[in-house]
């Protein structure tokens, strides 16, 4: 189990902003092909992923990182602070 | 060295000068501010940023980190509202103290650079006509080449 | 677009929020203020700051309309004391705004460069056991060549 | 008649801030040559030029530069303002 967070465009495409996934995905691109699979919303949302950015437990990381031992994903487009 | 994030708006003046007020360590304080602009069409009604709560904390903490490790500082500052702001509205601020002119401005642009595109606030703009999340540049990717 | 030369002291904060205060044209201001710095041996009584009356606001508009000229600028202040003052008094500062952020900071910098050696100020410094002209820093001289 | 200015340690040197200066020096360095020649604590101020920086009618400019029609010459130290 490992808490999903969305933000941005990405929370509002998909409609939540957190969610519990059951999965047993090796990286974080396995992890978003079985969200695809589910449901429209998330093929939209994740259509283009070089428009978006992942972070694990709260570091930045890419779409080839491993999951095992993770307990925070979270998605997001590129960030515009300051 | 603080950072805070808040939703309630601060005082860039009284910020300032708790900051800058009695210093004998260093004689350079450089700060930066950014307020919310208003549209081309001048009809933004609101500018709304949200943030990551956690993760907006660690990265600052980090580039923060990074910049005292880089410069000889001897204090940082960085505030960073998230929430419903207006046009003129101050969004955010850094301070930066030194004893040499160079680290305060660079170390200041360098916090700047990262906080543009390493922590994690997303900024929406709200017009009658509709909402629009704030596009990335790719000349604020480019500027992190430069440290 | 202002220049003032003073002898009596300025509140850092109160300029600053003044200047950056209900902006809507520039999203990005940037401040740098200079404070008096105690010796390494702790023992500065005051330091004095001589100027040439005249020369020196001519100077700091030239400086001034130089860096208008070069950066998208929507407003400049520069405030420099002259006079006595002692350890953690503000000697002077320079804020910039413009709608980008690489402008209001490389402004500011090359208003510090250029007020640093090309405007008529000079430092005395004084301590129980004497007092001795501040002396100019070649890398001040240097830091012009890189506008 | 031209008023001759002095700045910080070379106001010190030469012990006053201002003077009236009846010349028909053609240059800046003709006229420090015309006030060392006058009494030792000019030629203490003017001992080294390069450490010297000169402004006519409040533009900095060299120690070459003619004084037809100047008004107000100022002679200083390096500047050290911020």
């Amino acid at each position: 189990m490992v808490d999903v967070l969305y933000f941005a465009w990405v929370r509002e495409r998909i409609g939540l902003p957190k969610e519990q996934v059951e999965t047993s995905a090796a990286t974080v691109r396995d992890l978003v092909a079985e969200l695809c699979a589910r449901e429209e919303r998330y093929a939209a949302a994740f259509a283009d992923l070089d428009s978006l950015r992942v972070a694990l437990d709260q570091d930045l990381t890419d779409f080839d990182a491993p999951l095992a031992g993770v307990r925070e994903v979270a998605f997001f487009p590129p960030m515009t602070g300051g | 060295m603080t950072v805070r994030v808040q939703e309630e708006p601060f005082d860039f003046g009284v910020e300032a000068n708790a900051f800058a007020t009695g210093r004998t360590d260093a004689g350079a304080v450089v700060t930066f501010t950014g307020i919310v602009r208003d549209l081309a069409r001048g009809d933004l009604d609101r500018m709304v940023i949200e943030h990551y709560p956690g993760m907006t904390e660690r990265a600052l903490e980090k580039i923060e980190a990074d910049a005292r490790a880089r410069w000889d500082l001897r204090d940082v500052l960085i505030i960073h509202r998230y929430g419903a702001m207006g046009p003129g509205d101050m969004i955010m601020m850094v301070a930066t103290a030194s004893p040499h002119r160079v680290d305060a401005f660079e170390a200041a642009e360098f916090l700047m650079d990262f906080l543009k595109s390493r922590a994690p606030f997303w900024k929406k703009e709200i017009t009658q006509s509709g909402e629009e999340w704030v596009a990335s540049k790719a000349e604020d990717e480019d500027a992190l080449s430069r440290w």
